[in-house]
Order: structure tokens, then C-alpha cells, then sequence
């Protein structure tokens, strides 16, 4: 707790700034609130419309996270199987980057016409946004595997799985996480646009309302949401890698000391 | 043409105007380009450039004066005004509401009534099922009984292939496609059922602050569109061929017969072209508010002007 | 169990010719020491027994099976310890065992012991000192059940004493299990202390240059590194080398 | 050249045979036209359509060049400044995700208010899209520099500069190059959404308004259109990388021989 | 120039007390050797030497100027070669001297040549043997102009020819440049070959057990090696080791 306060007064304190920065912008240059509302109307907004917007939350987090996680899961798994079959890879690594050039706006119909108003386009739409910056960092990860280690392990008799869970996984592991961060941070977005898909409810049901209705401090509200949730997830993503990798924490104490 | 750019030259310099439109460009915004394209705004003295408006929406960008002029609806001024956004409906393009919803025929949707126990396809907002609520109660249907489905950026023809049995639509275009595709829709138009949903859809809008500092550059504006939608009654085809020439990325048969369609409606039963009546205004905010949609006070007369419209 | 045949191997990189025409065998339960000059070919023939790379021709077989290509019929310890960031003391001498399908901690923790190594099971290796390095990279090889080891270098970053240790244990290693071992150095006093036989190796390329089958009876104690046969054929490698 | 066939024909191949079961999917199903074109429709409409797209697609390209070069700079500037200035890492990492948590649709109307309808609000967007994930990889590449060398490094008297350029930079570049990778991929997809900020040209104009006047081949020609570009985009980045981490490709030839 | 003054010096890892209350110091132009035992902190030493940590307490000074959390004052060759896989070899012996702000290519490949490794100028290290390797970060240290040099077991991974060249090549340049040397073997033949003075480490928490100033007069050559004084001090060196 002590250590999350000592190391968060930088960063919060920065976001502070910025808000009062905004705030008196605001107040100085007489911006309408339709037009840029300054944090104080916000945060107002934030606390009285509670209920309009409570219930909005908890379906965008259950979307995100059901994408997030298959959408990583598909990373992952796309990156193994192009890592280990490496004709595989030639022939489908081009079709991973077109995947990430079919516009939402075009997918969308289609996507409604496969698979109805329910919860699997958003999904699909959410996998689509993050499995990539996965795949592409895990297969950089893996192709970067020390070779004096995968010769050890070849010498040694190591399966080509030996030598995949015991060298290249792990030896990968902080590029993976480095993907996963990326795609974290996209995820929350993910979900937010593909509540555009036709959804009842989501943060961003709630803010393409108040948008159509011009109450931009809602929108703000929605904003704020989306920017908390983000970081909290990427919070988690990052916990998790200090976790895994502590080895190497260890191995920064004793050279950056 | 020789003549005009002459003339341009020997004045020197037309006042650029820069003009956002609400979304895509379509045959309600025909008079416009015509304008552009015949001139009438140059001899106006403006150099209007037309910006299509993306995700941000007309409303704010004329507010905020980053556009002069734009287009933009009743519906959406009502609200905004509300809003204290300061922008004004100077003319409107079509005196009558042509939206409506659309279902296919063999559905068999006649009238309101109809809706129960059918999907509606929308995008969430309350006013939709105030909407709908307001068509099903004079026939005594109950609106609880139809089921709501949001289909947001989906299309409409889309959306009708799966789970959506009726939405709201435009005619002018998107039912002119359905008639060039040979589908067959029934359509409930609001206006047929209750007058305080006859509102203005789309009209041209300007900031307030245009009007009390530039109401030249405005009247100049008004003028030369209301040239442009004057042509385009009387020659529709004509009409269509050069809106189609100024947009060569829409489809050409479809701006015809969309054309076709829509060019008696811009002035209909109207003095003028571009006349708008308080009453209509009144109506819809109080409809509005009977079905408390508005938060706040909303003044109808300080929301649209004829004041600009050539006498 | 554990004999090695090497015939005719030609091995090169690129336009260099590291190995010509090398052929030498490992009789069950051999210790054969190779020395040769630095940059000789003799950690590219380990590569070659251990099938990480194939040779341009020749043959290689262990107990009449072909050893081409093939991998995991040795021990082996690389001449740069190689050890893994991510895992323990512990968990890096296991490593060997798991890979050949079969964990256990008891033996390695004796090992470890044995290396002088208590108290750093939990270590990473970025925490040890070169030597230390050295001895977790050997006892993470004599934790495997293959009947020939191939040890590259292992003591090179040892003081005499822990050295001396080790040399000491391994013998007592080799004896008890009867494995082959095949054994890289530029410690003469060491090849001929440990060895049945010595390979000489030439400059690039390298081949066979000379084979001396130590005389030496067993066990060897201390004493015979100051013994007079042992002087004279130390000098006698010396020479060979130098020519 | 002929390495290029060598090498591309399996990726090509494998396109080739998507398009060929979707013609087929196409015919035997039947799906109308302005649902989902069969790829030959497509292809006449490519063909005959050339002179109504050809203009948007240099506006496009100038755009996405000038989008990218600046979002890359961005963030491998930030990228560069957080390492040296852990201070600074601490308090501006958080802010970095939530740059990435904008939505467009609000940022769209703002940025058009504060920079009118020039080139620079679109700009703007596609650095806010690619300039995130070569901060992220760069950063990740910086911190795994192996530690021997560093050690090294700092035994010799390197200056921080010294050891920045000639070993965390060179150590970093693989990951850079991912990071580089990704932000390739997004740019195009990036130049194309910034279009829709108001825009007179370009493949996100041709897109839009062919899909607002239902004519779903011509939507299918810009997508087409834009996948190429990205791919084209992608593999010129892959042999730039190439070409600078020849290095590392002769210590793959010796190792998986 | 070059005088180092090493006083009082304790360092300890976590709960590992590593040195404790080292002091020594190196004359100009003196050529001292460090032995001790596998793991007693002697690569640790020269990272306090080098300003890369810190010790816990004691004084560290060259020719009176402060050298702790001070860097650049040393040419260094680390235990394990640390060469830059990106840089070819005459890019990685050239890089002691960019960071000293000179390239000096001509030198370098004089030095290259002299290691014996002409032609390798354009390969990339992994293309090398062990002790190529080493070779290549001994002569990385030997381009660089500070004058105190600090060599970790330099010559490990070398066969005794390759390693003699190398030997007589360090005294040849020491003698030529005055530089300082602080050198660490754990082979006592070389120590006593090459040094003006060993320093005796004790194993751990180490402190300096023993000095030893070597009488042999210089130059020395390889008949020295045969010696009777040279046997003898060996001999004494070997048991300070052991006790
Ligand atoms: N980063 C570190 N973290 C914790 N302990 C360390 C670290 N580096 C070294 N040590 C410990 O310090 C002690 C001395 O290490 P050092 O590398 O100085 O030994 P050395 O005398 O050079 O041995 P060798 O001859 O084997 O290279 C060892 O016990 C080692 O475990
Ligand atoms: N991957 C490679 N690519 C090119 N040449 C290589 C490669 N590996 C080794 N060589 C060359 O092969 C020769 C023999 O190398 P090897 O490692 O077998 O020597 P060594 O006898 O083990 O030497 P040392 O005693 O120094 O370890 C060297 O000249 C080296 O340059
Ligand atoms: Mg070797
Ligand atoms: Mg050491």
C-alpha cells in the first residue's frame, strides 16, 4: 500500500496539474460547456449522474475482458503455431497484417449478418483489435531466443516442445508482455467501439447518447471512464509481468544500485 | 463561365466561407452544390467549401465558428439550444418531414399497430421510443410490446436481413435504393399521424454570433442557395447530372431518381423555399416536452430565422 | 554402452576448413581427453557428436548407431556456461534431468553440495562469480543419465584447489557409473592426471596429429603430478603441440 | 527479384485461394451485391473505377508517409526521453495509456475546433495511433539490455550517451522494429479514419462515400486498396529491418542449419 | 600516473559479506597479480576498482583522486568476453577506444594481427571459438589509453602456446607503455611469471592472506619455468592457497 502511494505521487500528481491546467483554461478562456466542459462540471456530472451511468460500467468491463481474453489467447496461439511451423508463417504472417486493415465500419455489417445484435461481433471486433500487437511481439520475442541456450538445448537433446516451454516461452516472456500491454491498452477502446455494433447498454451506448444529445460533460464522464478503466487494467497487466519476470527485477537491483 | 472568372479576377478576392454538412453528401443537399457549381455563390461574393463532417458532427463546429454554415435538423437544434449552443436554423430544406419507418412488405407492417411484437432497430435514444409511442397510442397499440434492439452504424438494409423487422429511415435515399434494388417497403411517415412530428429535417444552420456581426455574408448565403434549390425544383434531371458531376463517388442512377423524387418536396405547399412556420418549432418542443425529452427551457423563436431568406 | 566412433570427419565453415579427415573412437568407458590450439575444431566436434551440426562427410556413431543429425545421446557441457537467467541454481542443474524426461532434486542437491555450492540453490546465476558459473554448468551435465558426458573446458575458471576437487570427483563419478567421457582442456597436467588416452590436435585444419595412451595405473594420487614419467610426458604433449 | 517469387509465393497462394472460395461462397450462395461482392466484381469495379480513386490514393499515401514519419519520431522521442529520465517515466507513463483511450469521435470535434480542416488535425490522429506502440516495444527493448555488456560498458567509463548509443540503442533495435512493425500496420488504417475528420480526399472519403450511396463494391475496392498499401508499407519496413539487423540473420543461418 | 591505493575496503551482497577489509595498493608501472580461491570476490574487486558498485566501506584512490562511483579511469577485460554480437570483431576492439573518444583503426588491426586473428577483422562473434573470444576482449582492453589496466583471467580459455604468445605480448606492451597492471589468474605458473608482486586472497569473506614479491629478475624467459626458485615458490604459493 505504502509503496503504491510512494510510487503513484509522480504520476497523479502530473494528472493534477494537468486538471487544474484544464480547469483554468477553461474558466479564463470562457469555454461553453457544450464545447469543453472543465473538469469541476465534469466531476459534477460524474457525481449526479451515477445512475445513469453505474449500470453502463459493468457490461463495457464483462466486454472488454471476455475480448481481452480470448483476443490474447488468440495472439498467443496464432504466434505458436506461425513460431513452430514456419511455412505456416510465410503464408499467413501477410494475412495478419491485412487483418488489421479491414475497417470496423465494413466489418460491421457483415459481422451483424453472421452473427446477430448479440455479444460475439463486439467480441470478434475486441479480438481483432488486440491479438495483434500480441502475435507480432511474441514472434519477435521468439525469434530472439539466446542461441548459446538454444544451442545447449539442442546439444542436450531437447525436443523441439522442450525446447519451445523451457527456452523460447520464457526467454519471450517480456516481449509478450509487452504485447500484452499494448493490447490491454487497446482493449478498453476495443470494447468501446464495438459498442458502436448496436449494443444496449456499455460506456459507449452511454456516451454516443450524450454526444447526440450534446451533453459533452457526460461525454467527459464517459471519457474518464474509459481513461479508469484503462489504466487500472493496464495496472493489473503490469503487476502480473513484475510477478512473472521477477528474475529479472532481481537482476536490475544489483547493477542499477 | 468566362465571364464569371473575370469577373472574379477584377474584384480580387471572394470571401471564403467554409460549410460542413451532416453527414455524407446527398441529393437533400443538392441546392448547395448546384450554388457551387453554377456560380451563384461566387456572385455572391463567397468562396463556400464543403467539408463533409466525419464523427464530429455539424453542430458544434458551426457553434464554435470553425464552419460559417452547415446543415443540421429540428431535432438536433431543439436539443441543442437547450444546451445553450448557440446556432440557428436559417432555412430549412424540405418543408415536410419525409422520415418515416420502413419495413419490408412482406412483413406485412400497414400501420402502428402493426409494431407489436415486432423488432425495432435504432440506436438507443429515448426520443425514438417516445417516437413510436406517440404513432401507437392513437390505435391504442402498446409500444412496451414492441422489442428494441440497437443497431447502431448497421445499415439499414442490413440490419432488415437479420433480427430487425422495421427502422427509421430517410425515403428520399435510402427507400429510393430499396425501390432501385425492387425491394418493396411499407412505410409509416411520421407526419402522416401526428403534425407535432412534422418538423424540419435537414435545414442550413449559422452560429448567432454570424448573425449579429455578419448578417450580410449570411443573406448573401441564403440567397444563392435558395437559387440552387430553386434550380434543382425546376430541373430536377438537370439537377442531378451536376450534383452527380461535383460528387462522381456516389451512385449516378441512384442521385437520379432520388432527385426525381425529392425535388417537389423542397418547397411543397411554401411561399418560398426555405420558409419555416413558428408553430412547427412550437409543436415539436412541446411534443418534446410532453414526453419530457428536454431539459430546459427552450425558446422556438430564437431558434430559426426567415429573416435571410430573399424577399 | 558408450562407444563412440568418429571416422573420416571434414567439417567447414563457409570457405575455412576447420576439421580434415578426423577419426578417433571412445571405448566403453574410456576417458579421452582432447587437446589442440585454440580455434582448433575441438568444441566444433563436440557440436558434431552432439548433432547440432552435421558434418560435410564422414561418419559418427555411438554403439553402431548413426549420431548425424541425431540428438540427445549425450551429456554434454558447453564451454560458456550457458546457464538460464530466468531459473535458480537449482532449477538450471534439474534442467538436464527434465529434458530427459525425468526431475530429481534429491541427487541434484547433493550435487550441488558436492560443487560447494550450498546456500546459492535459490540464487540466479547473474548472482554468482565466473567459477561458480562454471561448476553449476558441469554438475547440471553429470545430472543426466547418458553414458558419455562431453565436457568442454569445465574447469577453466577454477583456482588449483576447487579444480583439483572436482577433477578428483569426477573420476570417482566416472568410476562408480562406468561412463565414457569425452574431455576438452589446455591443462596438460590435466589431460594426462585424468585421462586413458590423449588427442592431439593440429592447427586449422585440424586432424589427428598425434595419440598418447597414458601409462598411468589407477588411482592416481597427488604425488604423480610430481613424478618424473608424468614431467617427461608433459613435455613430450608440449612438444607436439608447439610443432 | 527472384527470390521475392521464391519467397512470395505462399503467401500469394494462400490469398489466391481465400478469393477463390469467397467467388465461390459468393455464387452459391448467391449473396446480393451490395451485401458482399465476390472478388471478379471487385475487380471490374477496380479496373473501370480507376479514375474516380486514383487522386484519393496519393492524397492517402502522402498522408499516412507524413502521419507515420512524424508518429515514429514521437514516439521513439518519448521512448528515448522516459529511459533516460526515469523521473519523467514514472509521471508521463500512465499519461501515454491514456492517450491511447481517447476516443476518436470526441478528439475529432476538438481537434477540427483547434486546428481547422487542414492536413495537421489528421496528422495528429495517426501519430496519437502509431506513435504508441513503438514507445511501449522501445521502452521494453531498452530496459532488456543484456547485462554483461552494460557491466561492461559502465566498467570502461561510457558515458550514459555512450552507453545509450553504442549498447541499449543497438540492443533495442529488434524490439524497435516490432514496435515499428505494428505502427506500419495501424498507420494506413490510421490515415484512412483521420479522413473521416473532414476531408476532401483520400481512400477514407472514396470509402465513405461509396458506402453511404450502398455501393458496396466500390467499398470493397477501397479496402482492397488500402490492404495493399498496407502491406506494401509493412514489407518495406521488414526489409529495412532486415537490411540494418543483417547481424542477427547470419546468426540464424549458422544455428538452424 | 597510475598508482592505485585500495584501503579498508568491505562489501558485502544482501547478507553475503564478500571482502572485508581489503587494502592494497599497485606502485606505477607495477605488475600485481590477484589468486584466490572460485568465488572469493575477486571479479568483485575489480567492479569497485571500475566505480560499477560501491563497496560498504573503505577508500579507493588513483594517484589520490577518488575512484569510487567514479568510472573511466581503467582499461578493463571482464571474466566472460562480453563482446557486442552486432559489431564485428575489429568493431568490437575499436570500441574501448570510441568510448575513450578516439578510433584508432590502424592500431586496432595491428593488434588483430598480433592476437592471431588476421582475417577475422569482418566476422561477427559468434563465429568464434572460446578462446578467440577472449583473445579478442583482451586485445579490446589493450586499445584503450587509460594506464592502469585490469585483466580478469585474460587467458582461460588458451592453450598453453596461444597463452604463452599472449603472456610475453602483455610484458613486451606493459613494458612499453609503463602502463599498471592489476592481473587475476587462478594459474600460478602465470603468476609468477609475469608479476612483480601476488596478492593472496582468502576465500570467503576474503581479505588479503598473503603477499608475495616475486625476486625473478626481467626479462624473464621460458627457461625460468624450469627453475628451481621458480618450483619453489610455487610450491609456497600452492599451500598459502590451501591453508
Ligand atoms: N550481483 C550479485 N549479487 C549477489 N551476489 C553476488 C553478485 N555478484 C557476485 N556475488 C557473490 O560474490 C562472491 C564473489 O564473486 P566474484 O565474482 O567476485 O568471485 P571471483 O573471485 O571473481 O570468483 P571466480 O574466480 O569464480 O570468478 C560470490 O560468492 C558471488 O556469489
Ligand atoms: N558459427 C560459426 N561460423 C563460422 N565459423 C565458425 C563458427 N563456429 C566456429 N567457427 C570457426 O571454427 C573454428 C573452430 O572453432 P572451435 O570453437 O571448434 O574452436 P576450439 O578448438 O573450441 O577453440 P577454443 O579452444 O578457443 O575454444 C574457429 O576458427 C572458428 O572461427
Ligand atoms: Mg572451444
Ligand atoms: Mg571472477
Amino acid at each position: 500500500m505504502k509503496s503504491i502511494l510512494q510510487r503513484g505521487w509522480r504520476p497523479l500528481s502530473v494528472l493534477l496539474l494537468l486538471l487544474i491546467l484544464w480547469e483554468m483554461a477553461g474558466r479564463i478562456f470562457d469555454i461553453p460547456v457544450w464545447l469543453l466542459p472543465v473538469p469541476s462540471q465534469v466531476w459534477q456530472e460524474a457525481i449526479h449522474g451515477w445512475m445513469h451511468y453505474s449500470g453502463h460500467i459493468l457490461s463495457t468491463i464483462r466486454l472488454t475482458l471476455t475480448g481481452y481474453a480470448i483476443g490474447i489467447s488468440v495472439g498467443l496461439v496464432v504466434a505458436i503455431f506461425l513460431f513452430r511451423l514456419p511455412m505456416l508463417q510465410e503464408a499467413f504472417y501477410p494475412l495478419l497484417i491485412l487483418s488489421q486493415n479491414i475497417p470496423i465500419i465494413v466489418l460491421a455489417p457483415l459481422l451483424v449478418i453472421w452473427f446477430g445484435f448479440g455479444m460475439l461481433p463486439k467480441v470478434i471486433v475486441i479480438v481483432l483489435v488486440c491479438f495483434f500487437p500480441v502475435t507480432i511481439a511474441t514472434l519477435d520475442g521468439f525469434r530472439q531466443t539466446d542461441k548459446d541456450l538454444l544451442h545447449y538445448m539442442k546439444m542436450t537433446g531437447a525436443s523441439n516442445k522442450q525446447v519451445f516451454w523451457k527456452l523460447q516461452w520464457p526467454h519471450a516472456l517480456p516481449a509478450i508482455f509487452s504485447g500484452l500491454k499494448i493490447a490491454g491498452t487497446y482493449s478498453v477502446m476495443g470494447a468501446v467501439i464495438s459498442e458502436w455494433l448496436g449494443s444496449g447498454k456499455g460506456i459507449g451506448v452511454y456516451m454516443t447518447l450524450a454526444s447526440s444529445s450534446f451533453k459533452t460533460d457526460r461525454v467527459f464522464v464517459a471519457i474518464f471512464l474509459i481513461m479508469i478503466l484503462s489504466l487500472t487494467f493496464f495496472a493489473i497487466i503490469a503487476l502480473i509481468e513484475k510477478w512473472v519476470l521477477k528474475w529479472q527485477r532481481q537482476g536490475g537491483n544489483s547493477l542499477n544500485g | 463561365t468566362t465571364e464569371k472568372s473575370k469577373e472574379t479576377e477584377q474584384d480580387g478576392k471572394l470571401e471564403k466561407v467554409q460549410f460542413v454538412l451532416d453527414w455524407t453528401p446527398n441529393t437533400n443537399h443538392t441546392g448547395l452544390y448546384i450554388a457551387k457549381e453554377q456560380g451563384f455563390f461566387e456572385e455572391e461574393g463567397l468562396d463556400v467549401d464543403i467539408m463533409l463532417p466525419g464523427e464530429a458532427g455539424a453542430d458544434q463546429l458551426v457553434a464554435a465558428g470553425k464552419a460559417q454554415f452547415g446543415i443540421s435538423a429540428q431535432e438536433s437544434i431543439t436539443e441543442a439550444r437547450v444546451q445553450d449552443i448557440p446556432i440557428v436554423s436559417i432555412s430549412t430544406i424540405l418543408q415536410h418531414n419525409t422520415s418515416g419507418f420502413a419495413s419490408l412488405k412482406k412483413d406485412g407492417i400497414e400501420s402502428p399497430k402493426d409494431y407489436e411484437g415486432k423488432t425495432y432497430g435504432g440506436w438507443g435514444a429515448p426520443v425514438e421510443e417516445a417516437i413510436i409511442s406517440s404513432l401507437m397510442e392513437p390505435e391504442n397499440a402498446d409500444v412496451k410490446k414492441v422489442e428494441f434492439i440497437n443497431m447502431g452504424n448497421s445499415d439499414f438494409f442490413t440490419a432488415l436481413e437479420r433480427d430487425i423487422d422495421f427502422a427509421w429511415i430517410y425515403y428520399a435515399w435510402t427507400g429510393v435504393e430499396a425501390e432501385l434494388r425492387g425491394i418493396d417497403l411499407n412505410m409509416q411517415y411520421l407526419n402522416d399521424y401526428t403534425k407535432k412530428l412534422d418538423y424540419y429535417t435537414p435545414v442550413f444552420i449559422t452560429n448567432e454570433k454570424m448573425i449579429s456581426e455578419n448578417p450580410e455574408t449570411v443573406r448573401a448565403f441564403v440567397k444563392a442557395i435558395s437559387r440552387g434549390y430553386e434550380f434543382a425544383i425546376d430541373k430536377p434531371d438537370e439537377a442531378a447530372a451536376i450534383f452527380s458531376k461535383a460528387v462522381p463517388d456516389l451512385d449516378e442512377e441512384l442521385v437520379k431518381a432520388s432527385q426525381q423524387w425529392i425535388s417537389p418536396k423542397y418547397k411543397e405547399d411554401a411561399d418560398q423555399w426555405g420558409e419555416q412556420k413558428l408553430e412547427v418549432w412550437k409543436d415539436y418542443a412541446d411534443w418534446m416536452n410532453e414526453n419530457s425529452l428536454l431539459e430546459g427551457e427552450f425558446i422556438p423563436e430564437d431558434a430559426f430565422t426567415n429573416e435571410f431568406l430573399p424577399k | 554402452m558408450g562407444k563412440l566412433h568418429l571416422q573420416h570427419i571434414s567439417k567447414s565453415y563457409g570457405a575455412t576448413k576447420v576439421l580434415q579427415d578426423v577419426s578417433f573412437h571412445v571405448n566403453e568407458g574410456e576417458f579421452v581427453t582432447i587437446v589442440g590450439p585454440s580455434g582448433s575444431g575441438k568444441s566444433t566436434l563436440f557440436h558434431l557428436i552432439g548433432g547440432l551440426i552435421a558434418p560435410d562427410s564422414g561418419t559418427i556413431t555411438l554403439d553402431g548407431k548413426n549420431l548425424i543429425n541425431t540428438r540427445g545421446h549425450i551429456s554434454y557441457m558447453p564451454q560458456n556456461p550457458s546457464l538460464f537467467p530466468w531459473r535458480t541454481i537449482l532449477k538450471n542443474v534439474l534442467l538436464s534431468s527434465e529434458i530427459a524426461g525425468k526431475k530429481d532434486a534429491g541427487n541434484a542437491l547433493e550435487l550441488i553440495e558436492k560443487a560447494g555450492l550450498s546456500g546459492y540453490e535459490d540464487a540466479y546465476p547473474h548472482q554468482l562469480s565466473g567459477g561458480m558459473k562454471q561448476r553449476v554448468a558441469f554438475i547440471r551435465s553429470l545430472n543426466s543419465p547418458q553414458s558419455i558426458i562431453c565436457l568442454d573446458e569445465p574447469f577453466s575458471a577454477l583456482d588449483e584447489f576447487t579444480r583439483f576437487e572436482m577433477q578428483e570427483w569426477l573420476l570417482s563419478i566416472w568410476k562408480e557409473y562406468q561412463k565414457s567421457i569425452l574431455f576438452i582442456t589446455h591443462n596438460i597436467e590435466e589431460a594426462l592426471f585424468l585421462s586413458d588416452r590423449i588427442l592431439v590436435l593440429s592447427d586449422k585444419p585440424a586432424s589427428i596429429k598425434k595419440e598418447i595412451i597414458i601409462p598411468f595405473s589407477r588411482p592416481r594420487t597427488e604425488d604423480l603430478l610430481l613424478s618424473d614419467e608424468f614431467m617427461k610426458l608433459k613435455r613430450e604433449i608440449h612438444n607436439d603441440l608447439r610443432s
